[in-house]
């Protein structure tokens, strides 16, 4: 009886733990189905919002304008038809608040009902019109024809050369920018990080003493405790202003500020795993060494550094995973220009960043909305990514030294 | 109240790896077998079978009998926590719980529902004095068991396993991390706990199995090459690779 | 005690009950002898079956003490000894059978006068003493006692040395009695072997006791 | 002769130069650290009062205090670790003492470094899809400490599995031979032996918990909230995104900029107090094992 209650007990804890193991699991794919169900959601869809349309003269030839082309056009870079593969004729451009300058309010109807007529009317008049109307006036007898525009498709996202989600009638959903950004940023965040972080780590495994060690260990755990927010208003407030005067430039805000700051975050990482790999190394390949008397500089560079050399790559490779994905420090230090960078010395945008300040103005389940999580896509596949590449590496060091 | 144990054509695999082939040995009463052989011979996977330790390794695979007092222990429905109170084991290195040593040995009592305080006093005494600990520790019961010096914490160990009242005892390289002095106060409570218990005992060490063992048992790669009594094994041993394990022309 | 030591004991006891049977063996062939009794002579060589016998078991218990128990150190010096005590115990043993052999083969009782001359019944005594001695030394571990036997040898020794000239003396007296006579040199013979045996074994005891090697030497035979 | 004194010399000048080199960069590391310590400490401390400490924000949040911050900060600690702490620790024990060597217990460890690799802005779009809006919690304590959970789980399972990894086997084959089943070994031997790790897992998240930002961006925290809340649907205040708030985008940058620097203060306190309680803890505990 007293064994089959505990039996019983014993069935019961494990079913409750089995649950709790399943959890992360369970997260993971909850993320990966809530990201992607919304983040696809912009592929194949017309980069315009939903309920306006695009229109222009049924005797229009042309056949199809790429997004990037359309904004133009509204932008009044582009003016004549032939510019995107028309006829010779130059382009009237037709916003719903214009309407007033061409028809007057009795015209138009008290309650605005004459609207659809009167829209008709206009289309059709101008051969060189293009209109940007609510899509609920186009129907079976509305006199012209939508402009077919290039969908949305996954190339375009990643190759298109502006992020400009807001811009009307189409928005400009080009990763490109961003992309770069992030990896402006994030190399550069490595570049300052590595040799800082590899020497300390260096140092700590091999020179320092046990005693400066156990000082040393505890600060660089305090540098990893410290929270981004704190060190976006530090780079905000010391490096920001520090980068503008030393470089004379008109505002600090800038990716090389992002790259310092994110340095400085990414150094616990490196330092703590590559020294973790560097005190892997045998102490009997060390003495080795010793033993046919090269010096302990020689030994570092020629036995230590060699073996822990996978763990070091998969220190700089976490490294590079933490600077991409961190968002509130760059958020506050690089200028958030949505624009291709040429120097360091350029405002830049990082995808988190964008993601951080844009959500909380893009209206929900808008296609602005589902660009965002289309970039939390493209940043949750960067880092697994990077994940996948660590955990293999390491497997396969795993492996080769047992 | 010692019982027969007998293992019949007993094969092991760890997924591919045959670890025993086919043992079949009888074992007496109040009697002590020791088994011997090279590292891998798959002497401790053979003890360990006896309270189906290898049940907590993944991948193992075993067929043949193993019976306890006519009972096969690897049958269905066998309470492997009862079995494990019957069957006592102690390790390799001594491995008391970071509890005080009076805990320790009152923990095998707990976890199998004896709640009695004073049942429990008295089997922590008795077996304490069992295992020629109880004048040592007499007055620090309520010490943490790590106080105590390697050999003391092995004779808790054994102690531990006393406590529950085993029928048998399993011992697997009991002194292989202790000094002389704490080896040779193993190997005497061995001879000592003889009188009470079967006792199986796992050893490295062939001189410790010559002492201590009324059997031996050698295995090599997985097979049990030559059984009897320790006697025969060490002054004329049958078969040529037991004579040159003992011997030490092994290889 | 521990386990060692037990076995180790149970050594010693069998090898003196053997030393006893051997001692008795003797007495009894010196009863023999004087008494002329032929059925104790039987009874001496019967028995040798029970010293040889003896003899293999403490073979085999050496073999085994050397196999399981490891000895070391004084308790290998120990083992080692009984394993050659225990071979000049049987050889004592054979003497007591050669002597008891004759005896039951003797057609006539020995005269006494030459039991007189050739101070026989003197060095049964020696030897006697000597084992009964030697005995004790082992089971005290008396090495002092044990050193004394040199002494005592060196009297046997010198029975021995005149026995030759005696008997030649009483076999021109007595040539009728040469049997007799050559039967009691071959018993005098034996008896001063048995004396060598005893110093064989005091020497083991030295060595068991004193770790100290004191065959081959004449040096130190006589210390302490 | 003269030509290997040479090669010694040149051995040891280069040894020099680069132990040199990585003594300067430690230095320069450990400089860092002081130095933004030294900075936030030296111009935070000037603001930091007990009206700071207790007030309610005021005037555009350029004067008064961070109470409402100092509160939700410290709910949502509180919630997100009563989610993680059970749910972690389980499913450490799980993984490491239930589960055989098999394909799933390694996608179960590879699900969970990837959930730890996950940046922190994606686990707030997924907490504000699945708390805020399908699960209809709203901006609410409940949302943002479930979100701030998810993140830290990866975080608590890693330690606590550390911690049960490093306890020898041995003991757990200790046990088993007495005749304790799985649950009591693991109750009776294996959770008080790792339970000072555990703990200091706990502590060390905390101060993770605290101090992120984007998670709560879009799921609980208020950009200006003076008062209280009554119930987890309620929105907080939370210290990092009330300095990320007054430093960039606040009504008046520039006049708030000592609040900040005060918010920033209490930030790295609580992070240097949850280190130096984790780091007294582990010598404490270590120390017993020692003297055990």
């Amino acid at each position: 009886m007293r064994n089959s209650i505990k039996r019983f007990v014993e069935k019961i804890s494990e079913s409750i733990l089995f649950l709790s193991s399943t959890v992360t699991t369970l997260s993971v794919l909850l993320i990966v189905i809530f990201l992607f169900k919304e983040g696809l959601g912009i592929f194949n869809k017309d980069p315009i919002e939903e309920g306006q349309m695009v229109v222009i003269n049924k005797n229009n030839p042309i056949r199809k304008v790429v997004s990037a082309d359309i904004k133009n056009i509204f932008d009044q870079n582009i003016t004549n038809w032939k510019q995107v593969g028309g006829k010779d004729d130059s382009i009237i451009l037709f916003r719903m608040d214009d309407i007033g300058n061409y028809f007057t309010e009795e015209q138009l109807g008290d309650t605005f009902q004459f609207v659809p007529q009167c829209l008709a009317k206009l289309v059709d008049s101008i051969p060189g019109i293009i209109a940007y109307i609510p899509s609920k006036y186009f129907n079976k007898d509305f006199p012209a024809r939508e402009l077919p525009m290039e969908k949305i498709t996954v190339g375009s996202f990643i190759k298109g050369k502006e992020w400009f989600p807001t811009a009307q009638p189409a928005a400009q959903l080009g990763v490109y920018p961003l992309l770069i950004g992030t990896l402006i940023v994030s190399l550069g965040a490595i570049l300052i990080a590595l040799p800082l972080g590899l020497a300390t780590a260096i140092f700590m495994a091999e020179i320092a003493s046990e005693r400066l060690r156990k000082i040393l260990k505890p600060l660089v755990e305090l540098l990893a405790g410290i929270p981004s927010v704190v060190y976006g208003f530090f780079g905000l407030v010391v490096i920001v202003p520090f980068i503008q005067q030393v470089f004379h430039l008109p505002v600090g805000e800038t990716a090389f500020a992002g790259s310092v700051v994110l340095g400085i975050m990414a150094l616990p990482t490196i330092i703590t795993i590559s020294e973790d790999a560097l005190r892997t190394t045998p102490r009997a390949m060390k003495e080795a060494s010793l033993a046919l008397g090269a010096n302990k500089w020689q030994t570092i560079h020629r036995v230590i550094v060699p073996y822990a050399s996978s763990g070091i790559t998969a220190a700089a490779i976490l490294g590079i995973g933490r600077a991409i994905g961190e968002t509130m420090a760059v958020l506050m230090v690089t200028g958030n220009a949505a624009v291709i960078p040429h120097t360091w010395l350029e405002p830049v945008r990082t995808i988190p960043a964008t993601i951080a300040a844009e959500l909380g103005e893009a209206p929900h389940g808008g296609l602005h909305f589902k660009a965002l999580f289309a970039l939390a896509c493209i940043l949750f596949i960067i880092t697994m990514a990077i994940n996948l590449f660590v955990a293999y590496i390491s497997s396969k060091n795993k492996m080769s030294k047992r | 109240m010692s019982l027969i144990i007998e293992t019949k054509d007993v094969n092991l695999y760890y997924g591919d790896f045959h670890a025993l082939k086919g043992i079949s040995m009888e074992m007496q009463p109040n009697t002590v077998t020791a088994f011997i052989g090279p590292s891998g011979c798959g002497k401790s996977t053979y003890l360990r079978l006896f309270n189906r330790m290898n049940d907590l390794i993944d991948a193992v695979k075993i067929t043949g009998t193993i019976n306890i007092d006519g009972k096969n222990v690897y049958e269905k429905g066998v309470d492997i926590v009862e079995l494990r109170r019957k069957v006592g084991m102690v390790f390799q290195k001594p491995n008391p719980f970071p509890k005080t040593i009076f805990e320790n040995i009152a923990y095998g009592l707990r976890v199998n529902g004896v709640g009695d305080k004073h049942f429990i006093e008295d089997r922590v005494e008795r077996s304490l004095k069992q295992a020629a600990l109880w004048e040592e520790v007499k007055d620090k019961l309520k010490k943490s068991a790590f106080e105590l010096s390697g050999g003391q914490q092995q004779r808790l160990c054994i102690a531990r396993a006393l406590a529950i009242e085993p029928t048998i005892l399993l011992m697997d390289e009991p002194a292989s991390a202790l000094d002389p002095i704490s080896t040779s106060k193993i190997e005497e409570l061995i001879h000592e706990l003889k009188k009470n218990y079967t006792i199986l005992i796992v050893t490295h060490n062939m001189q410790q199995a010559a002492r201590v063992s009324d059997a031996t048992a050698f295995f090599y790669l997985g097979n049990l090459v030559e059984f009897g009594t320790t006697k025969d094994i060490f002054t004329h041993p049958n078969d040529i690779k037991t004579q040159n394990y003992i011997t030490g022309r092994f290889g | 005690m521990i386990h060692l030591e037990e076995e180790l004991n149970v050594l010693k006891q069998e090898t003196m009950n053997m030393w006893q049977l051997v001692i008795q063996q003797l007495q009894k062939t010196e009863e023999a002898l004087i008494n002329f009794d032929k059925d104790l002579a039987s009874e001496v060589i019967a028995n040798e079956r029970r010293v040889n016998a003896m003899e293999l078991k403490i073979d085999n218990d050496c073999e085994n003490a050397f196999a399981l128990l490891n000895p070391v150190a004084v308790d290998l010096r120990f083992v080692l000894a009984i394993l050659k005590i225990n071979n000049n115990l049987e050889r004592t043993g054979d003497i007591a059978e050669g002597i008891a052999k004759f005896i039951s083969q003797a057609k006539n009782p020995f005269e006494t006068q030459l039991l007189e001359i050739t101070r026989v019944r003197e060095m049964y005594m020696h030897s006697i003493e000597m084992l009964k001695d030697i005995l004790i030394a082992f089971d005290t571990e008396n090495t002092k006692l044990a050193r004394t036997l040199f002494r005592r040898d060196e009297m046997i020794d010198e029975i021995n040395r005149n026995a030759n000239s005696i008997l030649v003396d009483y076999i021109s007296k007595y040539p009728e009695s040469t049997e007799q006579a050559l039967n009691i040199l071959s018993a005098i013979r034996k008896l001063e072997r048995v004396g060598d045996q005893a110093k064989n074994i005091a020497e083991e005891i030295i060595f068991y006791v004193e770790a100290k090697v004191l065959k081959h030497t004449k040096k130190g035979l006589l210390e302490g | 002769m003269s030509n290997s004194k040479n090669t010694g010399r040149i051995k040891h000048l280069k040894q020099q130069f680069a132990f040199g080199i990585f003594r300067l960069f430690s230095l320069m590391v450990v400089a860092i650290l002081f130095f933004i310590l030294a900075f936030i400490i030296v111009r935070g401390a000037k603001v930091i009062s007990w009206n700071f400490l207790t007030g309610m924000p005021e005037e555009g949040m350029t004067k008064g205090g961070i109470f409402p911050a100092i509160v939700g900060t410290f709910l949502l600690v509180i919630g997100s670790l009563l989610f993680t702490f059970p749910v972690g620790v389980l499913s450490a024990i799980y993984t490491n003492e239930y589960m055989k060597d098999s394909w799933y217990k390694r996608f179960i460890k590879l699900m969970t470094n990837n959930l730890a690799g996950i940046p922190s802005i994606v686990f707030g779009l997924f907490g504000m899809s699945l708390f805020v809006n399908t699960l209809g919690f709203g901006d609410s304590i409940i949302a943002g400490s479930l979100t701030l959970g998810l993140l830290t789980l990866p975080v608590v399972i890693r330690t606590t599995e550390e911690a049960l990894k490093s306890i020898d086997n041995s003991f757990r084959e200790g046990s088993y031979a007495l005749g304790a089943t799985k649950l009591q070994t693991i109750r009776k031997v294996v959770l008080p032996m790792a339970f000072p790790n555990i703990i200091t897992g706990l502590i060390l998240s905390v101060g993770r918990v605290s101090g992120e930002t984007a998670p709560i961006l879009f799921t609980v925290a208020a950009y200006f909230l003076p008062k209280l809340p009554h119930s987890i649907f309620d929105q907080v205040m939370a210290l990092p995104y009330h300095l990320y708030v007054i430093s960039t985008s606040g009504t008046n940058v520039e006049e708030s900029r000592p609040m900040a620097y005060g918010t920033a203060l209490v930030l790295i306190a609580i992070v240097l107090l949850v280190n130096i309680l984790a780091n007294a803890l582990r010598r404490y505990f270590s120390k017993k094992v020692k003297m055990n």
